[in-house]
C-alpha cells in the first residue's frame, strides 16, 4: 500500500508524458491526484506497513506532511485545470492583455509562449511523488536523495512561464537549493562517522537503528552533523539567511506551484530537520538543537519582517510570509514541550492557508495582469468572492482568530512562556505584531477602494473552490481539532522530543 | 444564561442568513435588524433573570482547541455589562434600517458583521476561558473593522479602518501575554483556576491595562477612536462607542476580580489615567469641528471619567475601606451605562444631521432646531447628560464618583481623590464649553450654508430609537437611587465585600434622593414660572423681530459665532497640548475683499508618538532592502557565512 | 417642627432679600462715585417693570430661547435651596450637596448659554463663550474649595460643614481658611459677572460678557434672568459669608449676623467694584487659576 | 594500502588549484575530469578488505559519470553558449589561488582538530574534503560565468563525496547511485538552462541575472 502511494504518481507522471489528448492528460491530472489522496486517507484508517526493508514507513510526522502534500496538491490538480484554460484564453486574446496591462511594467507577463503542458503536468506528478518519497522515507540517506530530487522535479515548474524572470527563478532555486542539500549530504556523512566509533561501520542510516543507539555516538560530530543538516536543509525550508531562493521562486512560478512550493515542500526540508532532531533528542542533545531552531527562527521573522513591510509584489509577499512561517515553525519546535505540538499544527494550518492564499493571488493576477500591489484596487468591487479569500486568507496567516493558525500561534506562545522561554516569547510576539501590521497595509490597500471600472469580472467556480474549501478547513481547525489528527500530532510530537 | 446563548445564536444565525442576501439591501436589512433585536431581547431578558435572581449560571463543555474549553458564565458582573450592551445593538440595529435604507451597495456583508459584532460582544462578556475570551475579542475587533469600512472609497475611511485594526491588534498582544502568563501559572486557561502567581499580579495588572486600555481608549492609547467613529456608519459608531470600548473596561474589571485584592498602586495609576484620558478627552474635543470627531473625543473623556471611578474603588480595595470602593465602582459602572445611553444617542443623532444636512462639519451647519426638532430635542437632552447636568443621568454616576473620592479625601490617598474631585470639574466645565458649542452651533441661529437649510427629522425607524435613548436619560437620571441600591450583588465581587457595599450604598441612595428630589423640584419650579410667563404675557402683545444686534442693520447667517471662535479661548489657552494650526487671512487694505480662519487640530500623540515610531520602523526596514540584493553569489555566501557562524557559534 | 419653620422663614427671606444685594451694591457704588444714586429698592422696581411688560422675541430664536429664562432661574432656585445661612441649616442637606449646588449653577449657565446661541446674534455667540471658558476654569476652584471646607468641617454636607466652623476651628487653621475665604471670593465676583472679571454697567457690548448674552431677552424673561441673577449672589456670597461668622448658639442672633454679614459683603464688592478698574480679558484666567492655586494650597494646609 | 590513498588524496588537491588559477573554461573543466577520475579509483584503494563487485561498481559509475559525462556535458553547453573565458571574477585569479592555499592551511588545521571517532591522529581525507569544499564555495561565490559556478558545485559535491569515500562509509550501494544520479540529473538540468540562458540573455554572466530583487 505504500508502494501503492509512492508508486501512483510516479506512473501517472509517465504517463502525462506519454498521453497526448489534452482532455485526457488534464483528466489524469485530477484522477490521478484523487487516487493518491484516496490512498493517503486510506492509511489514517489502517496505517500501511513498511515496505522495502523497513526503509519506507509511514511514521505519524511521515503521515502528517504526506497528507498536507496530498491534499495541497488535489487542490492544485482542480486548480490547474481552471489555470490552463485560462492560459489558453490568455492567449488566444493577448491582444487584450497587452491594453490591460499596458499600464504596468510586468504587461509582458503572459505573452511568453508557455512550456508544453505535458512537462507542466508531468513534472507535478513527480514532484508529489518525490515528496512523498521524503515523507516516507525512514533512511537519512534516501531522504537526501528524495529531497534533492523534489528540486529536480521542482524547477521545470517554477520555468513554466517561459520567460526571463522565470528563468532567472529557475536558475538560482536550482543552484542555493543544490548547494544546500549538498550540505546536508555532508551532514549525513558526518552522522555516519559519528556513528564510527561504535563499530557502527555496517550501521546504515536507518533511523530506527540510529535511535536506538544514539546514545553511543559521539558527540561533537553528531552536533556537527545537526548542523550541517540544518543549514542545508534549512536552504530548502527557507529559514533566513538561506531563504534567497524562496520569493524569486514563489512569485515567478504559476500559483498552484508557488502554492505547492510554500505549503508542501517546504514542510518536507522541516521533515528533513525534524529528522535530524529526532537523533539528536535520542542522543540527548535537544538542548543543543534548541538554541539554533529558535536562532534561526527568530531571524527569518525579522527577514520576513524587514521585507513584508511595504512591499511591492504580492506574490512576493505571500512567499515572505512563507518565511516568517518557518520561522514560526522552526521556533515552535525549538522552545520544545507544547511549542512542538503547536509548531506540527501550525504547519499544517500554515500550508492550508498558504496555498489558498497563492491560488486566489492566482486569480487577481488573472484578472489585473499585474503582480504589483499598487495596480491592484477595488478587489471587493471587481472580484467580491475572491475579495472575501484574499482578506479571510490575509486574517488567517496573521493568526487572527477563530482561524487555525491562531490556535497554534497561541500554543507555541505557550509552549515559549511554559519552557520559560518569555524573552523568546516576547520577540516572537512582536515580531508577530509587526507582521501583522506590514501584512495589514498591504492586502487591505489591495482589497478595498475602487479601481477604474468597478463592474465585478465573472470567477469560475474551479478556479474558487479549491482555496474557499482550504479555507474552509483552517476555519473548521480553528473551531474544532478532530481527534484523529490531535493524536496524530500528538504521537508526531512525541516523536521528535517534544511534550 | 441559556437565554443568552440563544441570543448570541439568534445573532450568529441572522448573520449568515443575512450574507446572501446580496442582491436586495432591503431583505439584508430586514434579517440583520430582526436578528439583532430579537437576539437583544432574549439577551436582554436573560441578564435581566440574573441580576434579580443574583445567581450566577454557568456552563462549561470541551472544546476541541488547544488549551480551549467553552467555558461560560454569566454573572451580576456580566450580566450588568450585557444590559446597555444589547439594548444599545438593538437600538442601533432599528435606526441602522432607516440610516442606510436607499444603498444600492450590497449590505449583506454589513449586516453579517453587525451581527457577528453583537455576538462577539455577548459572547466576550461571558466567557470565562482564556482561548475562548480571546477568540471572541479578536473577532470582535476584526467584525467592527469591517463595519468602519464599509465606505471603503474614501481614503479617510481606509486610513481609519487600518489605524484601528493594528492598534486593536496591537492592544490584544498584551492580552495574549497576559493569559498565557495566567494559563502558564494555573495550568488551565479557565478563569476560575486563574491564579496570579506570587509576584506577577502588578505585571499582569499593567498588562491587562494596556490591551484592555487600548480598546476601551485610555490616552495615549486612544488615537483610534477619534479615527473610526467618524468614519463608520452612524449607528456603528453608536454601538463602537457606545458599548463596545466598554468591553475594554469590562475586561479591567474582570481582571480586577480574578487577579483578587489589589495594590494601592493599582488605583494610583487608574486614577492617574482617567484624569489624563478625562482632561485630554474634553480638550481635544472642544478644538474638533467634525461633529462626529468631536464625540469620539468625547468617549475617551468618559472613558477617562469611568477609569477615575475604578481607580478610586481600587483604592478603597486596597485600602479596606469598602465605601469609597463601593461608591467609586457604583459610579464607573453606572456611567459606563450612562455612557452608552448618552453616547448612542448623540451619534445617533449626529447620524440624522448627517443623513438631513449632508455634512458633519459644524461651521457649515446651524438653524437645525427650526428644521428637525426632535432631533434637537434629543440631542439636546443627550448634551445635557453627558455635561453631567443635573436632573439627567449623567449627573447620577459622577455624582456618585464625586462621593468616592469626597470619602477618600479623608483617608490616606487624599491626593487622588482631590486630583479626581478637580478633574471632574475643571472636565464637567469643559465639557459644558464643548456642548454648548456642539449643539449651539449646529441646531441654533441660523444655517450658515445652504447643506443645512433643507433638513428634515428622519424617518420613524431612526425616531423610534433616539427617542427611546433621550427618555431612558430621563429615567436613569430620575430612577437613580433605586438603581444604585440595587447595585450591590454587582460590586460584591468587586470590594470584596457585601456588608460594607450594602453600607454606602444606603448611605450614597439618601443622597441621590435628595437629588431627585431637587430634580422635581427643578422641573416643578420651571413650569410654574412658565406657566407665569404665559400668564403674564396672554394679555399683552408678543413681538416678533430680528436678532438684536447693536444696531447693526442687516445681520446675515455668516456673521453668527462660529464654532471655531466660540472655543478659540480655550483652545489658545489649552495651545501647549492641543497645538492646533491656524491658517488665517487677515483682511488687508481699506475695502478687504474677504477673510478667513481655518484651524485644524491633530491628536498630538499621533502626531508626537505614534506615527514617529511607525515611520522610523518603515525607514530602518527600507534601509535594509539591499540584503536582497538579487545577486546569486551573495546568497551563496551567505549560505558559507551562516554555516560557519552556526559552527563556531556551537562547536568552538 | 419649628426649625423647620425656622428654616422656610429663613429661606422666604433669601428670596425676598437677593435682589437688595444688588441695590446694596450699587448704592455703593454711587456713594463712592459721589453721586446720590439709585434708591436702594431699585431693583425690586426694575423687576416690577419688567413682569408689567410685554416681550419681543427673535424669529431666530426656537423654544430654547424661552427655555432659558425659567430653566436658569429653577436651576438658581434649587442651588439657593441648598444654601445654608451660616451655621443655621439650609431647607435641603445632604451629603455631597454642594456638588448639587455646584451642578445646578452650572445647569443655569448652560441653559443661559445655549439661550444666546439661540438668538444667533455675534455679540451673544461672543459673550456665551467667555462665559463658558472663566466657569470652566472657576468650576475647579470652587469645588476645591468646598472640599478643603469639607475636610476641615468634617463632613461633607453643607450646613453640617458651616454649622462646624467654630471659632475654634479657626483658631486651628485659620491661613487655610484664610486662603479659601480669598479663593471664594474671586469665584464670586467671577460667577456673578462683577468687576474685576467683568461690568454690569458698561454700555460697550464688545466688553461684556454675562450682560450681553441677554441683550434679546426683554420683559418677564429678562426680570427672571434678573432676579436669578440676584439669587445667584446670594447663593455664593452666603458660602463666602459663612466662613466669617461668628458662632454663639442662639438662632436669632445668628441669623441676624448672617443678613449683617452678608450685605457687609455686598458693600465689600461695592467698594471693589469702584476702586478696581476691569482686568483686560486676557488677564482673567490668570486671575482664575491664582484662585485656583490659593484653594489647593487650601486644601494641602488642610490635609496637613 | 593506504598510502595508495593518501597519494590519491594528494593528487585530489590538484583540479582544485587548477580551477581556481585558470581562467580558460576548457581548463577547469579537464582539472574537472581529473578530479572525477580519481575520485572514482578512490573507493578502491580505500577499502581494507578486498574489492567488492560493490565496489568496482560504484567506482565504474563514479568515474563515469564524473570523470567522463558530465565534464563532456559542460563542454556541450559551454560550446553552445559560446562562452571560452572567465570575464573578470570578483576574486581574480592569482588572489583565488593564494585564497585557495590558505583554504588548505585552514582545512588541514581544522582536521587536526577534529579526530574521527576510533582513531587518534588526524586524518588526511578530511582536510582533503574540506578543501574541495573551500573551492568549491570559492568558484561558486567569486565567478560570474554560470558554468564556472556550476563547476564550483560539482567540486563542493566533490569534496562531500571524498568524505564519504575515504572514510569507507557504507552507504547502501542503492544510495550511493542515487546521490550519483541526483548530481547528474541536476548537472544536466543546469546545462539546460545555462542553454536558455545564453539564449535568453545572450551571456551566461549571472552576476547580471539580477532582476529579481527588492
Amino acid at each position: 500500500m505504500l508502494l501503492a502511494i509512492i508508486l501512483t504518481p510516479f506512473i501517472s507522471g509517465i504517463a502525462a508524458f506519454l498521453i497526448r489528448a489534452t482532455g485526457a492528460r488534464r483528466a489524469l491530472l485530477v484522477g490521478g491526484a484523487l487516487v493518491h489522496f484516496a490512498l493517503v486517507a486510506a492509511a489514517w484508517v489502517v496505517r500501511p506497513a513498511p515496505a522495502v526493508g523497513g526503509w519506507l514507513a509511514l511514521d505519524e510526522a511521515g503521515l502528517l506532511f504526506l497528507s498536507i502534500t496530498t491534499l495541497l496538491f488535489t487542490a492544485a490538480a482542480v486548480y490547474a485545470i481552471s489555470f490552463l484554460k485560462r492560459s489558453e484564453r490568455g492567449h488566444s486574446h493577448s491582444s487584450l492583455i497587452i491594453h490591460h496591462s499596458s499600464l504596468n511594467e510586468e504587461a509582458d507577463d503572459e505573452l511568453f509562449t508557455n512550456a508544453p503542458e505535458a512537462v507542466l503536468i508531468g513534472c507535478l506528478f513527480f514532484f508529489l511523488g518525490t515528496m512523498s518519497v521524503v515523507c516516507a522515507s525512514q533512511h537519512l540517506g534516501l531522504l537526501w536523495v528524495a529531497v534533492e530530487a523534489t528540486t529536480l522535479a521542482s524547477a521545470p515548474l517554477i520555468y513554466f512561464h517561459r520567460h526571463a524572470r522565470s528563468l532567472e527563478a529557475a536558475w538560482k532555486y536550482l543552484l542555493i537549493c543544490s548547494i544546500g542539500i549538498a550540505l546536508a549530504l555532508l551532514g549525513n556523512f558526518l552522522i555516519a562517522v559519528a556513528t564510527l566509533g561504535t563499530g557502527g561501520h555496517e550501521m546504515p542510516l536507518h533511523m530506527n537503528a540510529l535511535i536506538a543507539s544514539a546514545k553511543l555516538f559521539s558527540q561533537p560530530w553528531l552536533k556537527a552533523a545537526f548542523i550541517f543538516l540544518l543549514v542545508g536543509y534549512g536552504t530548502k525550508m527557507g529559514l533566513a539567511p538561506l531563504h534567497t531562493w524562496l520569493p524569486d521562486a514563489h512569485s515567478e512560478s504559476p500559483s498552484m506551484v508557488s502554492a505547492l512550493l510554500s505549503g508542501a515542500l517546504l514542510n518536507c526540508a522541516f521533515l528533513g530537520i525534524l529528522r535530524a532532531r529526532q537523533i539528536l533528542c535520542a542522543a540527548g542533545l535537544g538542548e543543543f538543537t534548541n538554541g539554533l531552531l529558535i536562532g534561526l527562527g527568530l531571524l527569518s521573522m525579522a527577514f520576513a519582517a524587514v521585507f513584508i513591510l511595504a512591499q511591492a509584489d504580492y506574490k512576493r509577499l505571500l512567499a515572505y510570509s512563507s518565511v516568517e512561517h518557518m520561522g514560526i515553525l522552526a521556533i515552535g519546535v525549538g522552545v520544545g514541550g507544547i511549542g512542538t505540538f503547536g509548531a506540527l499544527f501550525h504547519a499544517v494550518n500554515h500550508s492550508l492557508t498558504k496555498a489558498m492564499l497563492f491560488l486566489v493571488a492566482g486569480n487577481i493576477l488573472a484578472l489585473y495582469q499585474t503582480k504589483s500591489v499598487t495596480a491592484v484596487r477595488g478587489l471587493s468591487r471587481r472580484l467580491p468572492v475572491t475579495a472575501a479569500l484574499w482578506l479571510a486568507g490575509f486574517f488567517a496567516i496573521t493568526g487572527a482568530p477563530p482561524f487555525g493558525t491562531f490556535t497554534s500561534e497561541l500554543t507555541i506562545l505557550r509552549g515559549a512562556f511554559a519552557q520559560g522561554n518569555m524573552l523568546v516569547g516576547i520577540a516572537y510576539l512582536a515580531l508577530l505584531g509587526l507582521i501583522f501590521v506590514a501584512m495589514a497595509t498591504v492586502v487591505l490597500r489591495m482589497a478595498q477602494g475602487t479601481s477604474e471600472h468597478n463592474e465585478s469580472a465573472p470567477e469560475p467556480w474551479l478556479s474558487i473552490v479549491p482555496p474557499a474549501v482550504l479555507g474552509a478547513l483552517v476555519l473548521m481547525l480553528g473551531v474544532y481539532l478532530p481527534k484523529a489528527l490531535a493524536d496524530v500530532l500528538n504521537g508526531a510530537a512525541r516523536l521528535i522530543g517534544g511534550m | 444564561m441559556s437565554l443568552i446563548i440563544a441570543a448570541i445564536l439568534v445573532f450568529a444565525a441572522a448573520g449568515l442568513a443575512a450574507l446572501p442576501l446580496r442582491r436586495s439591501p432591503k431583505n439584508a436589512s430586514l434579517v440583520g435588524a430582526c436578528g439583532a433585536v430579537i437576539g437583544a431581547v432574549l439577551g436582554i431578558g436573560g441578564a435581566c433573570g440574573i441580576l434579580f435572581s443574583g445567581a450566577a449560571e454557568q456552563i462549561r463543555l470541551n472544546w476541541a482547541v488547544p488549551g480551549g474549553s467553552f467555558y461560560c458564565e454569566a454573572d451580576a458582573i456580566s450580566a450588568f455589562f450585557l444590559l446597555p450592551v444589547l439594548g444599545l445593538v438593538a437600538l442601533a440595529a432599528v435606526y441602522g434600517v432607516g440610516y442606510l435604507h436607499g444603498r444600492e451597495r450590497s449590505l449583506a456583508g454589513h449586516w453579517f458583521f453587525y451581527n457577528v459584532l453583537a455576538a462577539s460582544m455577548a459572547l466576550v462578556i461571558i466567557a470565562r476561558n482564556g482561548v475562548l475570551f480571546i477568540s471572541a475579542w479578536e473577532v470582535m475587533s476584526v467584525a467592527s473593522f469591517f463595519l468602519v469600512t464599509i465606505d471603503d472609497e474614501h481614503e479617510r475611511v481606509r486610513r481609519a479602518g487600518w489605524t484601528y485594526l493594528v492598534a486593536t491588534h496591537l492592544g490584544t498582544a498584551f492580552l495574549f501575554v497576559m493569559f498565557v502568563m495566567l494559563g502558564n501559572a494555573s495550568g488551565s486557561m479557565d478563569f476560575d483556576k486563574f491564579s496570579a502567581p506570587a509576584g506577577t499580579a502588578g505585571i499582569l495588572f499593567v498588562l491587562a491595562l494596556i490591551g484592555f486600555g487600548t480598546k476601551a481608549g485610555l490616552v495615549p492609547l486612544h488615537v483610534w477612536l477619534p479615527e473610526a467613529h467618524p468614519a463608520a456608519p452612524s449607528h456603528v459608531s453608536a454601538v463602537m462607542s457606545g458599548v463596545m470600548i466598554k468591553t475594554g473596561i469590562y475586561g479591567i474589571v474582570r481582571m480586577l476580580v480574578v487577579l483578587g485584592a489589589p495594590a494601592p498602586w493599582w488605583g494610583g495609576v487608574l486614577v492617574a489615567m482617567g484624569i489624563a484620558s478625562g482632561i485630554l478627552g474634553v480638550m481635544f474635543a472642544l478644538a474638533q469641528h467634525d461633529l462626529k470627531r468631536l464625540l469620539a473625543y468625547h468617549s475617551v473623556e468618559n472613558i477617562g471619567i469611568i477609569t477615575m471611578g475604578l481607580g478610586l474603588g481600587v483604592l478603597g480595595r486596597a485600602t479596606n475601606s469598602p465605601a469609597i470602593a463601593a461608591l467609586g465602582f457604583a459610579g464607573a459602572l453606572l456611567h459606563t451605562i450612562n455612557h452608552a445611553v448618552f453616547k448612542g444617542l448623540l451619534f445617533l443623532g449626529a447620524g440624522s444631521v448627517q443623513h438631513a444636512a449632508h455634512t458633519l462639519d459644524i461651521e457649515r451647519l446651524g438653524g437645525l432646531m427650526k428644521r428637525m426638532p426632535l432631533t434637537g430635542l434629543t440631542f439636546l437632552i443627550a448634551a445635557a447628560a453627558i455635561c453631567g447636568l443635573p436632573p439627567l443621568n449623567g449627573f447620577a454616576s459622577e455624582f456618585l464618583v464625586y462621593m468616592s473620592s469626597l470619602s477618600a479625601v479623608s483617608g490616606s490617598h487624599a491626593g487622588a481623590a482631590v486630583g479626581a474631585i478637580a478633574a471632574l470639574a475643571l472636565i464637567g466645565g469643559l465639557a459644558a464649553a464643548c456642548f454648548t458649542k456642539a449643539f449651539g452651533i449646529v441646531f441654533l441661529g441660523e444655517p450658515r450654508t445652504e447643506s443645512g437649510a433643507g433638513a428634515h427629522d428622519p424617518s420613524l425607524s431612526m425616531r423610534v430609537p433616539m427617542v427611546t435613548l433621550a427618555a431612558l436619560c430621563v429615567v436613569i437620571g430620575a430612577t437613580a437611587p433605586l438603581i444604585v441600591s440595587a447595585m450591590a450583588p454587582v460590586l460584591e465581587p468587586l470590594c470584596g465585600t457585601r456588608a460594607g457595599v450594602d453600607a454606602a450604598l444606603i448611605q450614597t441612595t439618601i443622597s441621590m434622593a435628595w437629588v431627585v428630589i431637587g430634580g422635581f423640584i427643578l422641573v416643578a419650579v420651571a413650569i410654574a414660572l412658565a406657566l407665569y410667563r404665559r400668564r403674564l404675557l396672554r394679555s399683552r402683545e408678543v413681538g416678533e423681530t430680528g436678532t438684536w444686534d447693536c444696531g447693526y442693520a442687516r445681520p446675515t447667517a455668516r456673521m453668527q459665532y462660529s464654532a471655531s471662535s466660540f472655543a478659540q479661548p480655550i483652545t489658545d489657552f489649552f495651545q501647549s497640548v492641543l497645538r492646533t494650526r491656524k491658517h488665517i487671512n487677515r483682511p488687508k487694505g481699506l475695502f478687504p475683499a474677504g477673510a478667513s480662519l481655518k484651524t485644524h487640530t491633530d491628536d498630538t500623540f499621533t502626531e508626537g508618538i505614534w506615527r514617529p515610531i511607525f515611520c522610523g520602523f518603515g525607514r530602518m526596514f527600507a534601509r535594509l532592502h539591499w540584503l536582497q540584493a538579487g545577486s546569486v553569489h551573495l546568497y551563496i555566501l551567505y549560505i558559507a557565512i551562516t554555516l560557519i557562524v552556526l559552527l563556531i557559534w556551537k562547536l568552538a | 417642627m419649628p426649625t423647620i419653620l425656622a428654616t422656610l422663614i429663613r429661606f422666604m427671606l433669601t428670596l425676598a432679600l437677593a435682589p437688595l444685594l444688588l441695590g446694596v451694591i450699587n448704592r455703593t457704588k454711587a456713594v463712592m462715585a459721589g453721586r446720590k444714586g439709585q434708591p436702594i429698592l431699585q431693583p425690586y422696581y426694575d423687576l416690577a417693570k419688567l413682569l408689567g411688560k410685554g416681550a419681543v422675541y427673535s424669529r431666530t430664536t426656537t423654544w430654547v430661547f424661552r427655555l432659558g429664562p425659567v430653566g436658569t432661574l429653577a436651576a438658581v432656585f434649587v442651588a439657593s435651596l441648598i444654601a445654608p445661612w451660616g451655621g443655621l441649616g439650609a431647607p435641603v442637606s445632604f451629603a455631597g450637596d454642594f456638588i448639587l449646588m455646584a451642578y445646578m449653577l452650572g445647569l443655569a449657565r448652560f441653559l443661559t448659554v445655549i439661550a444666546a446661541l439661540d438668538t444667533g446674534s455675534a455679540f451673544e455667540g461672543m459673550g456665551a463663550s467667555r462665559e463658558v471658558y472663566f466657569s470652566a476654569l472657576a468650576e475647579p476652584t470652587l469645588l476645591i474649595s468646598l472640599i478643603a471646607l469639607a475636610r476641615l468641617g468634617g463632613s461633607i454636607s453643607l450646613s453640617t460643614i458651616y454649622a462646624g466652623l467654630t471659632p475654634n476651628v479657626w483658631a486651628a487653621a485659620g491661613p487655610a481658611l484664610l486662603l479659601i475665604v480669598a479663593a471664594l471670593l474671586v469665584v464670586v465676583l467671577a460667577e456673578n459677572a462683577r468687576i474685576p472679571v467683568d461690568d454690569p454697567t458698561t454700555h460697550l457690548e464688545l466688553t461684556m460678557i454675562h450682560e450681553v448674552m441677554v441683550l434679546d431677552h426683554g420683559g418677564p424673561d429678562f426680570a427672571m434672568i434678573g432676579y436669578g441673577a440676584a439669587l445667584k449672589l446670594w447663593t455664593l456670597l452666603a458660602l463666602l459669608a459663612g466662613l466669617i461668622l461668628p458662632h454663639t448658639g442662639r438662632t436669632l442672633i445668628d441669623a441676624g449676623a448672617f443678613l449683617g454679614v452678608m450685605f457687609a459683603l455686598a458693600i465689600v464688592i461695592g467698594l471693589i467694584e469702584s476702586t478696581m478698574a476691569r482686568l483686560r480679558l486676557v488677564r482673567v484666567p490668570q486671575m482664575l487659576l491664582g484662585a485656583g492655586a490659593l484653594a489647593v494650597l487650601a486644601i494641602l494646609l488642610a490635609l496637613r | 594500502m593506504t598510502s595508495w590513498m593518501d597519494m590519491i588524496l594528494v593528487l585530489l588537491i590538484l583540479p582544485g588549484f587548477v580551477m581556481l588559477g585558470s581562467s580558460r573554461l576548457q581548463a577547469c573543466l579537464g582539472a574537472l575530469a581529473l578530479q572525477g577520475f580519481l575520485m572514482g579509483v578512490l573507493p578502491l584503494v580505500s577499502a581494507e578488505s578486498p574489492i567488492t563487485a560493490r565496489l568496482a561498481l560504484l567506482a565504474a559509475a563514479t568515474v563515469a559519470l564524473k570523470g567522463v559525462t558530465l565534464p563532456k556535458l559542460l563542454e556541450k553547453a559551454m560550446r553552445r553558449a559560446e562562452v571560452r573565458h572567465e570575464v573578470e571574477p570578483f576574486i581574480g585569479f592569482g588572489a583565488s589561488i593564494l585564497v585557495g592555499i590558505a583554504a588548505l592551511a585552514g582545512s588541514f588545521w581544522v582536521s587536526t582538530r577534529l579526530p574521527l571517532p576510533g582513531s587518534t591522529e588526524p586524518s588526511l581525507a578530511v582536510a582533503i574534503a574540506l578543501f574541495n569544499i573551500f573551492v568549491g564555495f570559492t568558484l561558486l561565490v567569486t565567478r560570474k560565468v554560470a558554468l564556472n559556478q556550476v563547476v564550483g558545485y560539482l567540486v563542493l559535491e566533490s569534496g562531500i563525496y571524498i568524505f564519504g569515500m575515504s572514510l569507507a562509509l557504507e552507504l547502501p550501494l542503492m544510495v550511493e547511485l542515487g546521490i550519483l544520479l541526483d548530481v547528474f540529473v541536476a548537472v544536466f538540468v543546469m546545462g539546460i538552462m545555462i542553454f536558455h540562458i545564453s539564449r535568453a540573455f545572450d551571456h551566461i554572466d549571472t552576476d547580471r541575472l539580477s532582476t529579481l530583487k527588492e
